[in-house]
């Protein structure tokens, strides 16, 4: 079994160990066992490009590494906090918990070495199922509409995915039986040949498909429900993990439509979808009052910065790509944050008080994610998004680069508001709450690893990943700055 | 270096304290009164400086220094400006800058040694010299950027000596309004009516009189000197606006010079003898008026070359 | 000299750690960090002059690993002029902070407040000698975000975290402008260094007219000219004192430094931005003035102050580039010389007078005017620095704020005596007269109330004068003035080579001779130190054996007057304010025979709050749309599908 | 394509109608089991020749659409006690109505595309307008059964289309199977947790939030 096999069966495995193990201490000790072997795994993965297996079904290109990178990592961190968290929250056991986080895990990496398209679509309808359960953790009548909302759009949404798949398929079919049906490399390599039809329709449905479970306005309506009544780390997950794969599933198909030179077609889609998730994102962190709604819809709003970089390939396709990680580990730290603050002061994290004092560590993580999330240097964020932008005006789309900033900066405003009052001032304040302290150190470890991470990204991007993201660029039509 | 100018400047200082006695002769002559003898500040002084002086327990070094500084800042500019229509001691590129910084400074030692006193009435008076002098000061550069213009010379020495003779006619007009608003800031400057009183008796009403009020002695005689001096630079540098002497040969300049001063008061007597003094809150419109009629000048100059 | 450079930076960083050492003995290590502090900024220091003195300019390339290329940094005669503010005033301030904070141990946060100092005085000297985007913006945010740390220092107030966060949301927005600037101009050069952003500048595509409108605001934002000072006057008034002085003297100077390095960059900056710069200058020197005035507490007051100054700053640049733009380049290096000179005289003296402030605070216990009085003689340390600094500001002979304001008198002279529009410009002369009126008027008030007279309150009665720790920097920045003042020839060179890298070439060098006229003024100034000397001497020797009468306050027959019926400030400030309307932003008061003035800011309580109040209800309507109802969500999904099928539609033809 | 084929396909369409304009839940939910029977059909009647993998395929669409799910729909309809009315927000005529436009777009549209080897002119379109159907009883509908019902409908166009692909592509009509998955996890959400309203009860604490 090769490594490709390990880092999607380990987790599954460890799904079921943890499904079936009696005492909780076990499972959680699983779960960081699980969490560091997949870390080890994809670190593995790094020192030589592993062969595809499965007839070409499951292989790892540049893309593929670099979100599996991130899954990874944002798993290895929230599975640290989970141990935290679970000792402080815990209904039933936590084994429905834990196992669905591995499963959840499992099926990430999955849709991160799927170079076959159905392959990819079993991989992120299994991430939606794993999810569920994980977001109704509380049990309490929110969490079960939030549940239903989410389960309803996404399987909606994965349903046009499927529809998308097939169209992509029938376009195959026009092209000789040589080739392997929706395997990626047959599909870039035979690109010319696909049926430009079937082809543009496929596109379609898997943009509204994906663009469902990223969130991209206008099918964003169950982001900030589902966040606000999530756990943190599940929220983190969510924003970080699944929003990232859902995104790849993008890259996938506008990879395909580049190569079969339809990239005319499906620019101003993502274009659109781009602007649409910016603008809206940023209008309605404004005036928010529950920290997790808002970072939903700066989550919403990021991937509208994403899909943007997408469309305007050149320059800002890396951009993308490299703000795609750099803004999995802000909102990681982000969502992590926010369920140490509800941890510590209890009610919804937003109207805490004073946080300085009594849960200092937290107090801090939230302002420097508050300035990682808004792009300020020397945070990682800050390269990607000028990466992006300098791209919009390199490629003669002024406007949108403007737009992006303008947004940007709306955006930032309403966040300061929110959090700057939190972290400062004392419990005492008018319409505060109480900040309680509790933080222990497998609350803080996770968040705090990625704060330095972004932290380092912004001062120092690894040349190996740079020679990734820039191969990944390439198939998308993008170049390094 | 020529001798006129020293001499000049020796003139200025001499005969400063003359001027305001000339010019409230010339006013009570008008108002039908004989009035104190235009001599009359040279006995005050004199009396003065044999006097002892008086002092509020509330005051502090600045109190002694104020007129001190501000004496020492008048003499200073006297040296900048070409007396004898020539030349003057000290010259260089935007020395104009340095006389009215030197004008101001003095005002600041004014106002704080008044403030020093910690009186309300000595408070009201350097509020009021700081409204003047911060609505005289815009007047006071327009003026001397639109010598400058009008002379293209950015020196005291030249704007107001030769080169001002040599091209007096062809900018009569711009001059003729620079003098006027020069001789406004005069009576600004040395708190004559329309702006001030000096004779009146209600502290209420003064300005420059309230702010010295705790002044007695020989402090009292250095104030009464420093203002007579600052009035007679204004007087001679009005004078030097609307009669320029550069053409003439020295000796002449030299005669012309405290003529010139006395003429400059007289007219400031006549000016009190026909004018009631303003209402406080007007004060500082006329003298906006007076930097509005300055930037007229200017821009005459400007639109003439 | 890189290395004399980098180390002066690390000694200040390690002054930063050892702020962070915990001690048994309370003190030790702030004097640590004082000391290390000073030692890195007297290294900076020498790093500057030598190129300053000895012209040799410096750049080293690090081979940074992120996208975007070398990182690189130098040291040109701009950014040496810079370092030497920069490390003063830094200098002064640490040493100042050390002790001053010293008081508020029991609040906690002080080893973190001096690390911040330290990390503000690094990147603050990393702003000023970094050649590339990608530093330039690093040091610049991270700059501000030390700053906003440092101004959120007393942050149980809540009028604090207001400023803070207005602080906090300007600064960010300043910078994402500056993003979209480089972005824009970078996008048609090959990396990002200045020197290939130089290079694009003479290709059309960089679009520099956008560029210089983005760094206008950009950078004006920092610089808090009108209408973008919104944020300084609170921050200035929230942050800790010496932070006051760092903020007001060097980190609003970052501001004029990125618009100079932009329009050196640039290669000159067209005639509509001169002008644009001139008339900010006059707008924001007039309007600064005025507010200021209008203040009761002390240092907003200053903070104003810092708008006026940044105002005359502008003018003077205002001015050097029309020199530019008209073929004036004596013009040119003027008004930039004099701008540039302008920076370091502003950052001494008000980096003093915000020292002075925070000294009056801690004797006192309150900023308010009128609750001030009598501090001369009880502090007289202070009074005397606090005074200079005065005359300093108000550009009065002897001290060096006359200096710069009389090279940009001349600038625009110049440009006066020019051919064509620019002549236009020589008006400047007289908002600097008009400003200069102001400031004296404003300066006089504050001297008068809080150090002249009597207490008002029993508070300030008990003042007392501060330790050496806080007085002894004092005096050494108010020495500064005077030596400029008395030698200005030694700073004015250095301003003129400045101002070449600005303009680019050595235009300005053989067509202006600093020497003569700086010497007449040094003279100037000496000839006056001189008389008052001599006038001093001649009244001792006058009263030598005259018995002096103490008595008290001539009350015009009003038997014993108390402290209370002193002028206040307000009413000082009234006659000079009450020409000016509505536009002096006071909002009077009548309680009964009380008469209070309130100051406000017409443009942030009467523009920009309410706009972001307005938009705050137009999303909260917007938000309607999106109560999170399943079937309003599924009918976007059934809209978005329909509407891409209807583009598909539209794009496929068969 | 052959006659029977095409006669299959128009019942779906018409089952789609009878979905969207019934008023009674129950048709709904057997009309959609219909639907699913046909789904069954299709694939033997679209390739006459004989195949187990064929056959293995329709006796288990038949088995799971036709029969299981809506017997599970039916039973949970009757435990979570929900009203008998479909009740669309939209009434039943103007859905008709849009129904037979998004019918007549679908054909338009389908115009465009090239004939899928094996499906017929029709299917395509079918498939289409079916998806559209299912997403209009979906958006429309006021209560989680409906929406689930909507669900499948939409799921059995999209199987439709899949079917297409059945022979070329491995595993990918089996996909479709998962969709049920789906609608097994919303059934049992129904049953479990008794949701016989769309949230709007609730929706007050929302609206206060979401507006702030």
């Amino acid at each position: 079994m090769t490594l490709l096999h390990a880092l999607v069966l380990l987790p599954a495995l460890g799904a079921l160990g943890a499904a079936v193990h009696r005492t909780e201490a076990y499972r959680t000790g699983w779960l960081l066992v699980i969490a560091a072997l997949h870390l080890v795994l994809t670190g593995l993965a790094w020192t030589g490009a592993p062969p595809p297996t499965l007839g070409g079904w499951i292989a790892l290109d540049a893309i593929g590494l670099i979100v599996l990178t991130v899954v990874s990592v944002l798993f290895a961190a929230v599975a640290v906090y989970a141990v935290g968290y679970l000792r402080r929250e815990n209904p039933r056991g936590g084994r429905a918990f834990v196992s669905c986080l591995l499963a959840f895990l499992s099926a990430a990496s999955l849709v991160a070495l799927s170079h076959h398209f159905a392959l990819l679509w079993i991989g992120l309808e299994a991430t939606t199922l794993a999810v569920a359960p994980l977001i109704f953790h509380r049990h309490d009548r929110r969490s079960l509409e939030a549940v239903w909302k989410y389960l309803m759009l996404s399987s909606v949404g994965i349903a046009l995915a499927l529809l998308g798949t097939f169209l992509l398929a029938a376009s195959q079919s026009v092209s000789g039986d040589a080739v392997r049906p929706l395997v990626l490399e047959d599909l870039m390599a035979g690109a010319p040949q696909l049926h430009p039809a079937w082809l543009k329709a496929a596109c379609v449905f898997l943009l509204v498909g994906y663009g469902t479970k990223m969130g991209l306005v206008p099918l964003h309506a169950w982001k900030p429900d589902t966040y606000a009544v999530a756990p943190g780390l599940v929220a983190g997950l969510m924003a970080g993990v699944l929003t990232m794969i859902a995104f790849l599933g993008l890259t996938r198909i506008t990879q395909v439509m580049i190569a079969a030179g339809l990239g005319g077609f499906v620019t101003p889609l993502l274009l659109t979808f781009g602007l649409a998730s910016l603008a809206v994102g940023a209008a309605f962190i404004i005036g928010q009052s529950d920290l997790k709604r808002m970072l939903a819809y700066s989550s919403v709003e990021h991937m509208g910065l994403l899909t943007l970089g997408l469309g305007l390939g050149g320059g800002s396709a890396y951009g993308a790509l490299l703000h795609a990680v750099n803004n999995g580990l802000a909102k990681g730290l982000l969502f992590l944050t926010a369920g140490n603050v509800v941890l510590a002061a209890g009610g919804v994290a937003g109207d805490q008080r004073g946080l300085l004092r009594r849960a200092p560590a937290s107090a801090i993580l939230l302002l420097a994610g508050l300035l990682a999330v808004a792009g300020s240097p020397p945070f990682g964020t800050f390269l990607s998004e000028f990466t992006i932008v300098r791209g919009a005006f390199g490629a003669g789309h002024p406007w949108i680069g403007a737009a992006a900033l303008l947004c940007l900066a709306v955006a930032f405003v309403g966040m300061a508001r929110l959090i700057v009052p939190m972290v400062y001032g004392t419990s005492a304040e008018p319409g505060g709450r109480e900040a309680r302290g509790g933080e222990n150190a497998w609350l803080v470890a996770g968040p705090v690893a990625l704060a330095l991470g972004v932290l380092l990204l912004g001062l120092f991007v690894p040349p190996a990943l740079q020679r990734q993201l820039a191969a990944a660029a390439a198939v998308l039509g993008g170049r390094a700055p | 270096m020529s001798w006129s100018p020293l001499v000049a400047f020796g003139v200025t200082l001499l005969v400063a304290p003359a001027l305001p006695g000339v010019a409230t002769r010339t006013r009570s002559f008008l108002t039908g009164r004989r009035g104190p003898p235009v001599l009359q500040l040279y006995y005050e002084i004199a009396k003065l400086l044999r006097k002892r002086a008086v002092y509020s327990a509330t005051t502090t070094w600045v109190f002694r220094a104020g007129p001190i500084v501000g004496l020492a800042a008048a003499v200073l500019s006297a040296c900048l400006l070409p007396l004898d229509g020539r030349g003057a001691l000290a010259g260089f590129p935007g020395d104009f800058v340095l006389f009215a910084g030197l004008l101001a400074l003095g005002r600041f030692g004014l106002i704080l040694a008044a403030l020093d006193t910690g009186s309300s009435f000595e408070g009201m008076g350097a509020s009021r010299e700081a409204m003047v002098g911060a609505f005289a000061e815009a007047g006071l550069f327009l003026s001397f950027t639109a010598l400058v213009m009008a002379t293209g010379q950015p020196a005291l020495t030249g704007m107001l000596g030769a080169p001002l003779a040599a091209g007096w006619s062809a900018s009569l007009p711009a001059l003729v309004m620079i003098g006027v608003s020069l001789f406004v800031l005069l009576l600004a400057e040395a708190s004559r009516v329309p702006v001030d009183d000096p004779a009146t008796h209600l502290e209420l009403t003064m300005i420059h009189e309230v702010a010295v009020l705790d002044q007695s002695g020989p402090d009292l005689a250095l104030v009464l000197y420093g203002s007579a001096l600052r009035f007679t630079l204004l007087a001679a540098l009005t004078a030097l606006v609307l009669a320029p002497r550069g053409a003439l040969a020295a000796p002449a300049a030299l005669v012309a010079l405290p003529m010139g001063l006395l003429v400059i008061a007289a007219v400031v007597g006549v000016v009190e003898a026909t004018m009631a003094r303003l209402r406080l809150n007007r004060v500082p419109q006329l003298l906006v008026a007076t930097s509005a009629l300055a930037a007229f000048a200017m821009i005459l100059v400007l639109a003439r070359s | 000299m890189p290395q004399l450079f980098f180390a002066g930076l690390s000694v200040i960083v390690a002054g930063g750690l050892a702020a962070l050492v915990p001690s048994r003995t309370p003190g030790r290590m702030e004097r640590v960090f004082a000391a290390l502090v000073a030692a890195g900024c007297v290294l900076v220091a020498l790093a500057a002059l030598r190129v300053l003195v000895g012209g040799d300019a410096w750049e080293v390339r690090v081979a940074a690993s992120v996208p975007g290329g070398a990182w690189v940094f130098g040291i040109d005669a701009l950014s040496a002029f810079f370092l030497v503010a920069i490390a003063g005033v830094g200098a002064a301030a640490a040493v100042y902070g050390a002790t001053y904070l010293a008081a508020e141990r029991s609040h906690g946060g002080v080893p973190f407040a001096h690390a911040a100092v330290a990390v503000l005085l690094v990147t603050l000297a990393l702003v000023v000698t970094a050649r590339a985007v990608v530093p330039f913006l690093l040091a610049w945010e991270v700059m501000a975000i030390a700053n906003f740390l440092l101004v959120m220092f007393d942050h149980e107030r809540a009028d604090t975290r207001r400023s803070g966060i207005i602080y906090l949301v300007a600064t960010h927005t300043a910078t994402l402008t500056l993003i979209g600037m480089f972005a824009i101009w970078s996008a048609s050069a090959h990396d990002l260094t200045f020197a290939s952003l130089a290079r694009a500048a003479s290709t059309p595509a960089a679009g520099l007219g956008a560029v210089l409108v983005l760094a206008l605001f950009g950078f004006g934002v920092k610089a808090g000219f009108v209408p973008l000072h919104f944020w300084l006057p609170g921050a200035h008034a929230a942050a800790p004192s010496h932070v006051s002085a760092l903020m007001s003297g060097l980190v609003i100077k970052t501001g004029i430094y990125g618009l100079l390095r932009v329009i050196a960059l640039a290669g000159g900056a067209p005639e509509w931005c001169g002008w644009t710069l001139l008339g900010l200058g006059v707008v924001s020197g007039v309007l600064g003035v005025v507010w200021a005035l209008a203040q009761h507490d002390i240092k907003r007051l200053l903070a104003y102050h810092s708008v006026e100054n940044i105002g005359i700053i502008l003018i003077g640049m205002g001015v050097g580039a029309l020199g530019t733009a008209y073929g004036l380049p004596a013009v040119a290096a003027l008004g930039y010389a004099g701008a540039i000179l302008h920076v370091l005289n502003h950052a001494v003296f008000k980096g003093l007078l915000f020292l002075g402030a925070g000294a009056v605070t801690r004797a006192a216990g309150t900023r308010r005017l009128d609750a001030l009085g009598g501090l001369g003689r009880l502090m007289p340390m202070t009074w005397l620095a606090f005074l200079l600094g005065s005359v300093a500001i108000v550009g009065l002979p002897p001290l060096n704020g006359f200096v710069s304001e009389w090279m940009i008198v001349q600038a625009l002279l110049g440009a006066g005596l020019g051919k064509g529009a620019i002549r236009a410009a020589v008006f400047g002369v007289a908002a600097l007269g008009l400003i200069g009126g102001l400031a004296l008027a404003c300066f006089t008030k504050v001297n008068g109330v809080v150090f002249l007279g009597r207490a008002r309150t029993a508070e300030a009665a008990a003042g007392r004068e501060v330790g050496p720790g806080l007085f002894v920097p004092m005096l050494g920045l108010a020495a500064v003035c005077t030596l400029i003042g008395l030698l200005p020839a030694f700073v004015v060179r250095p301003a003129l080579a400045a101002a070449e890298v600005v303009i680019g070439g050595d235009a300005g060098a053989h067509t202006v001779d600093p020497g003569t006229g700086a010497a007449w003024v040094g003279a100037a100034a000496a000839a006056l130190i001189a008389f008052a000397a001599m006038g001093w001497v001649a009244y001792r020797v006058l009263m030598r054996d005259r018995s002096r009468v103490v008595a008290q306050t001539w009350g015009c027959a009003f038997s014993n007057p108390t402290p209370r019926m002193q002028y206040t400030a307000t009413s000082f400030a009234a006659p000079v304010l009450e020409p000016f309307g509505a536009v002096a932003g006071l909002s009077v008061s009548h309680q009964g025979e009380e008469y209070r003035t309130h100051p406000r800011d017409p443009w942030l309580e009467g523009v920009i709050l309410p706009a972001w109040r307005r938009l705050r209800a137009a999303v909260a309507r917007a938000q309607e749309l999106q109560l999170g109802r399943l079937h309003v969500s599924l009918l976007y999904v059934f809209a978005t599908v329909v509407a891409l099928l209807w583009y598909l539609a539209s794009r496929q033809v068969p | 394509m052959s006659g029977p084929a095409e006669l299959v396909l128009l019942l779906v369409v018409l089952a789609s109608f009878l979905v969207l304009g019934t008023a009674r839940l129950s048709t709904g939910v057997r009309a959609v089991a219909f639907q699913g029977v046909l789904l069954g059909l299709v694939p033997l009647l679209l390739f006459p020749t004989w195949s187990w993998h064929r056959a293995a395929l329709a006796a288990g669409t038949m088995a799971i659409k036709g029969v299981i799910v809506p017997r599970f729909l039916l039973w949970a309809i009757r435990e979570a006690a929900v009203r008998r009315e479909m009740e669309p927000r939209l009434g039943y005529v103007p859905s008709l109505l849009l129904g037979t436009v998004v019918l007549a777009v679908a054909f338009a549209l389908a115009g465009r595309w090239p004939v899928p080897e094996g499906g017929g002119t029709l299917l395509v379109p079918v498939a289409v307008a079916t998806v559209v159907h299912g997403l209009l009883v979906l958006t429309a509908s006021r209560k989680a059964v409906t929406q689930v019902v909507g669900y499948i409908m939409m799921e059995n166009g999209i199987y439709l289309f899949g079917l297409t692909q059945a022979e070329r592509v491995p595993f990918l009509v089996e996909l479709g199977v998962l969709l049920d998955v789906f609608v097994g996890v919303f059934i049992m959400g129904i049953v479990v947790f008794h949701i016989n309203r769309e949230f709007d009860s609730i929706k007050a604490s929302r609206l206060v939030e979401g507006a702030e």
